[in-house]
């Protein structure tokens, strides 16, 4: 992709610009767009671990509330370009898991160790600059911005540009907009959302609130990205578009973990998964364990209801 | 079963903006071609003396001028704060305060500092503001919504409570004699005094330009995206690693900066600087200021501060009623433009038209204003 | 806690230099006279604040034209005095009987008219709004423009002068705590503030109505699902404000038979709104401990410092607060907001 | 009999058109299931037959009474409850009184101890959380409580915005159970499920959304074995 | 001295003595009836509807009824009386007083009633050759900016502090005084001159702000005291409660108030507590002017307020100038400068920096509601 306004590409694009000439691209020149949108996605960055090492290390974390022990020693590992899935029956501290990992919430005890570093008291900003992005379980996006607008300000995290360089406009200002632009046009194609790109968030449906929220968490760069029911509110066509999706992303380098509660999306694209009941860690394994775990089948799994085919 | 067409109950009202989308449509030229002359007739504006806009036989037409011009600085500085970074504070006048006092203690005779020349005070007045800033900003910045609206009133009394209170401040009986620019007329006389406001209208439009652009360059720039994120959900923004107290406190620091310097001014063309019209009402003069002509938008903002400014002297000669008018005003234009005289738009995109333009073949926001259709889809719990 | 380098604290540092002194001899002697004073003005600021903290827990709204309903009550009140053909002078000597009557009746009248007043605002000047979907900050600017229209009635129809004072009752001293002085109208202050106060809190939590107030508060179109009308628990709550407001006017003006001045309303108004923030906004019980609180220390701090330093105790006071804790005393824990 | 009756329905956010021309019927006793892609307008049409969204043309009907201009709260006292999308949990109220809240437009507030029991024994999870404030519950546990507090209201229509969203699996099937069987006890439920294998089999008939607009009707079954439906909304295509 | 048989006044401790025969014959402003003059305007700049609007109202009615008298008597004289509000703030001043001295008919200023805005605005009078003379700015160092268009209509706080010093220990036979001054720059310039000259009998001290209507605390701290008087340097808005509330309270010392505190209002606002009440004032005992008083009530509707009679006596130079055919600005300054005649209120005569070249400090009290005349202090 080029930089917007650069030159190269017409000046003033199509009625419907590019979003419109996707639509109309032909396979090949399709592949072709989609390698690019690809590349600019896929981020170029030192990760200390190497792929299938331990890159975060959830080590016997607990977190109260009042009396209420929502995690209660936990441990699990996340290694280096895995999908792990993260499920348990309702209330049994996923989310609260998410929350201990990016700061939101401090263990009460126990710790959480990205490439071997506690986070310790690291501020929720440093931790994303450290490299964990999440999504939220309810959606939590600028609601006033456009969706470009918001990706940019994941894009942000890794910025340097402050008050100084934008009031001068230096030249690392300049140069860092054009990426973060160019960035974030790709990431809304690459989520499949371009076409509203300059909608205000609030605005846009359920679905694509959601798939905005992964480009938003992607733009900043993660080691990790951390999904929380990234399907709520999709349809099983959407489900397993957004499968698809999380594979593509994983294959860029990403590593992945995953809560959810749809099984069929879980088993499909995890590699590995974790499973939490009333705050204790029940099981760890590949899905096709966990999917014959009785001690999973009798907390979470269900035995199949008969009249629902 | 009878199925007749019902005319629309409470039909959602359309909201056109032809005049921005018309702006938006014009090409970065042809933007010039129309803001050079705009300028030029508003730097002529206290020359010209229109009949119909001229405050006179009320009240002295350039000054007033000048008066509405330090209203929109003001509001442009406290835009910053409330429109941008969605910082609720009701006590800039304290700001405005600390300003004015700065210049006054360097510049009067009354004052037992050494005297140093008004464009020397200038930064220090806005330097010294800007320490207030970070003082009043670094405690209280935890506090959310309507609690850091009480404490920035509380602030804001607080500073006038120590004008009235600590003797060097002189109180009531204030400091004569603040300094000016330099510069002479032909006889001799200064040209920056308080009875001629034209210099002090052209100096205050000009400041007003720079810092137009300067927040203009912040707006579309990590800062400013920044803050809009801080003023949607501050949690959320944290958590995608926009640094909120940082840039908290810098817009508060940068909106303390030109209340400063507005306040310096005003000590400057007055003369005269005592412990009055640094009251809770001057604060919520400037929000309204801010609000009416669209918090975020800083255009917006000086039209709202021209309203505010503006009507107050324009009704001088009907001294009973003004107020009253004023009072109604408010009202009515809040309901007829609620979203403000400017609906809240920021642009946040060093090269936003481009990327648009790119991606969808047509230029900036699409959907129609939230303000007036919400129903906003995501809970917060 | 050392977070606190705001000026204040700076000034206070020099204390005992030219710019303030302590008084530590009048503070401790006038303790008490002091306190129960304060606790009669605290109860005056809590009613008040009571209007504030249910107007905002509905709406998220600070009605800052709140001092003006408020000082509609204390004309109402005056012009009942009035009306019964009393002058402004000295007081009358009244059978206790009579006396009675007549201050419940200018206790109806200044109800009826800050209840009215209140109601007319919402009408008038809010509800427009929120048919609109006025963004929350343009509610302020209404409620300041409103502000500025309710003065300015009375400004051209009384003039800029208060009314004179008009009273039916001397403040007379009936017993003493600690030697503290207790009057006749400080009881009646506190006692009926209290009364009042216990009313509306039970009318609040333990009514239909009261869930109604909360729901619309915490999520209005969720309310309308449940079935509450909107726009009938809005007019009730700036009516019960009002109310209290009134209620509060005739104190006052028991009080202070001075007290009925076109501008007479702001100041009390911004107290009283701190009273309320003090307490946690958005919370009865905390408008009454803010009220009570505020009232007193402001006496103090009056009786310590200087006359000149009893607004600063009162800013500072809640700064302090708020510092320690961010929602004020009795205001939920921020925390609470889940991600 | 018909129950809910929309005939031409639009409705506007703004400038945005998100229901056009829509007209759908729903008859006493039935459950029916509205199914849709993201953005579809299944949402705004829920919203616009509970009252907080303005209709802009078109009318409903609930109950041989038309109710396009009525106010939203005596919708409910009419008898139509909602649990919204996005689950509308009063996040200060405590889960008692957020179950209380169902039950604020009924007229027999004396005696709700059998529907609260009713609601803890389908969501044991609420039961040991009584005192727990809404906000701080789990996604799931929210979701729960919304559909406990709809049930609160013992609506004649009841309408469900995703209510299987965000809940385990257990609790999905057990959710669609409890659907059929509130129905069984005579309430009208209008359903919008992204779950369409689930709601589909469980309904008597469905409508789908495209864009604001209805693109075909049928019996639940029917739609089921529609290839194109299975192909754009069961993910088996 | 100067001034014309107005010596001779009360014998101390006599109530009610001889009244001085001075506004006998004081200047009307209707004059002889006979003046001629092309339409010329004076201006009344001042708060109108703003801070204190009710004392700037009370000035306007004054000027305007030596306005309207004067213009009643003399067909062939009509001078407009311009209305400006500076909402008596420093900041809109200079907008209005430019204004002013832009407009070119106006040629006499009564105001500006405040020493703020005074200070913001007088150079620009000064500059303009246009004479403006305050009714009611009492800051000493207003006279002291060199402004040649600057006069004073009554004596400045530096008159008024020892004179009331001295009635309060002389007269009362005070020992212990209780000084409360206000925040307004007249309050806390007196209530400096007055501690001054009481010395050690000055024994506490306390603020108050404008506005305020409580005053528990500062009653409380004089309770503790047991003053046997209590100055209030300040204005009667605060005096009538706080006299009030210091009456309920049972502190029975005297009551003493400046010409701020003098106004019938006071004496309606404090009750019961008002016949405790003394007053000091360099201004003639309003006996001697009930001519003014019934003018003004049969104009206005109320009684003259403070400064109504110095606005009126204002007024009424300004326009014996113009009838004495004073056309132009440095006409009308040049009358005002060598102005030597007897006023309702008291003898005019300034001295080079606008002050009155003497001023008698008087006393009152309050009898059946209505403040009469006690003694001149000597
Ligand atoms: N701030 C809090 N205060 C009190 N309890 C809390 C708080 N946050 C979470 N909990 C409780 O902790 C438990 C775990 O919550 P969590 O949100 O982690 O669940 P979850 O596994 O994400 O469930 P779901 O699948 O429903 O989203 C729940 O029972 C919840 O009610
Ligand atoms: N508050 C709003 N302001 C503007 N447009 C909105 C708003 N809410 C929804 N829309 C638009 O209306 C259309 C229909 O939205 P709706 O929420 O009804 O869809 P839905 O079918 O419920 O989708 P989902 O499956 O994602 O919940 C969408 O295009 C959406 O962008
Ligand atoms: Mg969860
Ligand atoms: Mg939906």
């Amino acid at each position: 992709m080029t930089v917007p306004g650069n030159g190269s590409g017409p000046e003033v694009p199509a009625e419907g610009g590019l979003v419109a000439e996707v639509a109309n691209m032909t396979a090949e020149e399709l592949a072709e767009h989609e390698a690019e949108v690809a590349e600019v996605v896929a981020p170029d960055r030192e990760i200390r671990a190497e792929y299938g090492e331990t890159l975060l290390k959830v080590d016997d974390v607990t977190v109260r509330f009042g009396g209420l022990v929502a995690l209660d020693s936990v441990s699990f590992d996340i290694r280096r370009g895995e999908i792990l899935g993260l499920i348990g029956p309702n209330g049994a501290g996923k989310t609260t898991c998410f929350n201990a990992m990016t700061g939101v919430y401090r263990p009460s005890s126990g710790q959480v160790l990205l490439e071997g570093k506690p986070l310790g008291k690291t501020s929720r900003h440093g931790i994303t600059q450290l490299g964990i992005a999440r999504t939220f379980q309810n959606i939590r996006l600028f609601s006033e911005m456009t969706a470009l607008e918001n990706v940019v300000v994941g894009t942000d995290a890794r910025h340097k540009t402050s008050l100084l360089g934008a009031l001068l406009r230096v030249p690392r200002h300049h140069r860092e907009e054009k990426q973060a632009i160019e960035k974030a046009m790709a990431l809304l194609e690459f989520v499949g959302i371009a076409d509203r790109a300059a909608d205000r968030a609030k605005n846009l449906p359920y679905g694509y609130q959601r798939r905005l929220e992964i480009a938003r968490a992607l733009a900043t760069e993660p080691k990790l990205l951390c999904l929380d029911e990234p399907a709520a509110g999709f349809n099983p066509a959407e489900k397993e578009e957004l499968m698809g999706l999380i594979r593509t992303i994983r294959d860029d380098g990403y590593t992945v973990l995953l809560i959810e509660h749809d099984m069929k999306l879980v088993m499909g694209v995890t590699d590995r998964i974790v499973v939490l009941e009333f705050g204790k860690k029940i099981a760890d394994g590949l899905p096709s364990e966990i999917r014959e775990n009785p001690a999973v089948i009798a907390a979470y799994l269900g035995v199949p209801d008969d009249d629902a085919a | 079963m009878t199925t007749t067409t019902t005319p629309p109950a409470t039909p959602a009202k359309e909201r056109r903006r032809p005049v921005s989308e018309w702006w938006n449509r014009l090409s970065r030229v042809q933007q010039w071609g129309v803001l050079v002359p705009l300028v030029a007739l508003v730097y002529l504006l206290p020359v010209l003396n229109p009949p119909l806009i001229t405050t006179q036989p009320g009240y002295d037409f350039p000054i007033a001028m000048f008066e509405v011009a330090r209203y929109a600085l003001v509001a442009i500085g406290l835009n910053i704060v409330v429109g941008q970074a969605g910082l609720l504070d009701l006590g800039y006048v304290g700001f405005f305060a600390v300003g004015a006092y700065v210049m006054a203690l360097f510049t009067s005779p009354d004052s037992s500092l050494s005297k140093l020349p008004f464009l020397v005070v200038l930064p220090i007045a806005m330097v010294v503001t800007m320490i207030f800033g970070v003082i009043l900003g670094t405690p209280t910045l935890r506090l959310r919504g309507d609690y850091l609206a009480i404490v920035t009133l509380g602030f804001g009394e607080i500073v006038r409570l120590m004008a009235d209170n600590i003797d060097p401040l002189r109180g009531n009986r204030g400091f004569q004699g603040v300094g000016h620019p330099p510069g002479s007329k032909a006889d001799g006389s200064p040209l920056f005094n308080n009875t001629d406001g034209i210099p002090w209208y052209w100096l205050c439009v000009t400041i007003i330009i720079v810092i137009l652009f300067v927040v203009g360059n912040l707006e579309r720039s990590r800062v400013g995206r920044a803050w809009v994120a801080i003023r949607d959900d501050e949690d959320a923004a944290e958590i995608m690693g926009v640094p909120t107290f940082k840039f908290k406190i810098w817009a508060f620091v940068g909106g303390a900066a030109v209340g400063g310097l507005s306040g310096a001014l005003y000590a400057g063309q007055l003369g005269f600087v005592n412990n009055q019209k640094f009251d809770v009402v001057t604060s919520m003069l400037f929000l309204a200021a801010v609000i009416l002509g669209g918090a975020g938008n800083k255009v917006g903002v000086l039209l709202g501060a021209i309203v505010v400014a503006y009507v107050p002297l324009r009704f001088q000669a009907i001294a009973e009623y003004k107020y009253l008018i004023f009072g109604l005003a408010l009202i009515i234009l809040m309901i007829f433009r609620p979203q403000g005289l400017l609906g809240a738009r920021q642009r946040l995109l060093a090269y936003g038209r481009q990327a648009y333009q790119r991606l969808l073949g047509k230029g900036e926001q699409v959907s129609s204003d939230g303000s007036l259709a919400t129903d906003t889809p995501g809970e917060r719990a | 806690m050392s977070m606190i380098p705001d000026l204040s604290s700076l000034v206070l540092a020099q204390g005992g230099g030219s710019w303030i002194t302590f008084d530590v001899n009048s503070f401790l002697n006038q303790f008490w006279d002091n306190t129960i004073d304060g606790l009669a003005y605290g109860s005056i600021y809590a009613l008040v604040a009571l209007g504030y903290t249910l107007v905002y827990g509905v709406l998220k709204l600070i009605n800052f034209a709140h001092s003006e309903v408020f000082i509609y009550g204390a004309f109402a009140t005056w012009f009942t005095f009035y009306g019964l053909g009393f002058r402004p002078g000295a007081t009358p000597d009244l059978p206790i009987f009579e006396l009675v009557g007549f201050l419940l009746l200018a206790l109806l009248a200044s109800m009826a008219v800050s209840g009215g007043t209140a109601v007319v605002l919402e009408r008038v000047a809010y509800r427009p709004l929120r048919k609109r979907n006025a963004p929350r900050l343009v509610f302020l600017i209404t409620a300041i423009g409103a502000s500025f229209v309710l003065q300015q009635i009375l400004f051209i129809w009384r003039g800029g002068n208060p009314e004179n004072s008009i009273r039916l009752l001397r403040n007379d001293e009936v017993f003493t705590i600690f030697g503290g002085s207790v009057t006749i109208v400080t009881i009646i202050t506190v006692v009926a503030s209290i009364l009042l106060m216990v009313g509306t809190d039970i009318f609040v939590n333990r009514t239909k109505f009261g869930r109604g107030i909360r729901a619309v508060a915490q999520d209005p179109d969720t309310a309308t699902l449940m079935g509450v009308n909107k726009e009938r628990v809005i007019t009730l709550t700036f009516l019960i404000g009002g109310l209290l407001a009134g209620a509060a006017a005739l104190f006052y003006m028991m009080k202070i038979p001075q007290g009925a001045s076109y501008q007479g309303g702001f100041i009390l108004g911004i107290k009283a709104f701190t009273a309320a923030v003090l307490g946690g906004i958005g919370n009865l019980r905390g408008a009454l401990l803010g009220g009570l609180l505020l009232g007193v220390v402001e006496n103090y701090g009056q009786s310590l410092f200087g006359g000149e330093w009893r607004d600063v105790v009162a800013f500072v006071l809640l700064v302090l607060i708020l510092m320690l804790r961010p929602t004020g005393i009795l205001g939920e824990s921020l925390g609470k907001a889940r991600v | 009999m018909t129950l809910l009756e929309l005939s031409d329905v639009s409705v506007h956010y703004g400038r945005i058109q998100a229901v056009s021309g829509l007209s759908i019927t729903v008859d006493e006793g039935e459950i029916v299931t509205l199914i849709g892609a993201n953005g579809a307008g299944k949402s705004t049409t829920m919203r616009a037959i509970s009252g907080i969204r303005p209709i802009s043309a078109g009318s409903i009907r609930f109950d041989g009474e038309d109710i396009s201009r009525l106010r939203g709260d005596l919708r409910v006292v009419r008898g139509i409850s909602q649990a919204p999308e996005g689950r509308g949990i009063f996040p200060g109220m405590t889960v008692l009184e957020n179950l209380d809240m169902g039950a604020y437009a009924r007229k027999d507030r004396k005696n709700l101890k059998p529907d609260f029991d009713r609601v803890f024994e389908l969501f044991p999870r609420l039961a040991e959380r009584k005192t727990q404030v809404g906000g701080t519950m789990s996604g799931g546990e929210q979701q729960m409580l919304a559909i406990g507090r709809a049930l609160m209201a013992k609506p004649r229509l009841l309408l469900l915005d995703e209510p299987s969203m965000g809940l385990a699996p257990q609790f999905i099937q057990q959710i669609f159970r409890i659907i059929s069987e509130i129905n069984r006890q005579g309430t009208t439920v209008l359903l919008v499920e992204q779950n369409a294998q689930q709601a589909l089999s469980r309904a008597h008939r469905a409508y789908v959304l495209e864009t604001g607009q209805i693109t075909k009707t049928g019996t639940g079954q029917e739609l089921l074995a529609d290839t194109s439906i299975k192909e754009a909304y069961l993910g088996v295509g | 001295s100067a001034r014309t048989g107005s010596g001779s006044g009360g014998d101390s401790g006599a109530p009610q003595a001889a009244a001085p025969s001075a506004a006998a014959n004081a200047a009307d402003p209707a004059g002889d009836g006979k003046a001629q003059c092309a339409p010329t305007s004076i201006a009344y700049a001042g708060t109108i509807n703003g801070a204190n609007a009710a004392l700037g109202q009370n000035i306007l009615k004054g000027a305007k009824l030596a306005v309207d008298q004067h213009n009643k008597a003399n067909p062939g004289c009509q001078v407009k009386l311009a209305e400006f509000d500076t909402e008596g703030t420093p900041d809109k001043a200079p907008g209005i007083v430019t204004q002013i001295v832009n407009t070119p008919g106006i040629i006499g200023v009564i105001g500006l009633p405040f020493s703020g805005e005074s200070k913001a605005a007088g150079n620009i009078f000064n500059s303009a050759g246009l004479v403006a003379v305050t009714p009611s700015a009492t800051n000493p160092s207003l006279a002291q900016n060199g402004w040649k268009t600057f006069f004073r209509a009554l004596g400045n706080d530096n008159a008024q502090g020892p004179a009331a010093a001295k009635f309060i220990t002389g007269d009362l036979k005070a020992n212990k005084v209780c000084v409360i001054e206000d925040d307004s720059e007249y309050g806390t310039g007196l209530a400096a001159s007055t501690i001054k000259a009481l010395g050690d009998k000055a024994s506490c001290q306390d603020k108050v702000k404008t506005k305020q209507t409580d005053f528990s605390a500062v009653v409380n701290k004089i309770k503790g005291e047991k003053p046997d008087a209590i100055f209030y340097s300040g204005y009667y808005q605060e005096a009538a409660p706080f006299a009030q509330q210091l009456n309920d309270a049972g502190v029975k010392a005297k009551f003493v108030g400046p010409d701020g505190v003098k106004d019938d209002l006071f004496v309606k606002g404090a009750g019961d507590a008002a016949a405790n009440a003394y007053f000091t004032c360099p201004c003639v005992p309003a006996d001697q002017f009930t001519k003014f008083t019934d003018a003004y009530k049969a104009a206005t509707g109320v009684d003259p307020g403070t400064y109504s009679p110095e606005a009126y006596d204002v007024a009424t130079i300004l326009l014996k100038g113009i009838d004495a055919g004073k056309k132009d600005r440095a006409g009308l300054l040049d009358w005002v400068k060598n102005y030597d005649g007897q006023g309702i209120t008291k003898h005019f005569k300034w001295d080079d920096h606008g002050e009155l070249a003497s001023t008698t400090v008087w006393t009152y009290k309050v009898e059946n509601g209505k403040i009469v005349r006690n003694t001149e202090i000597k």
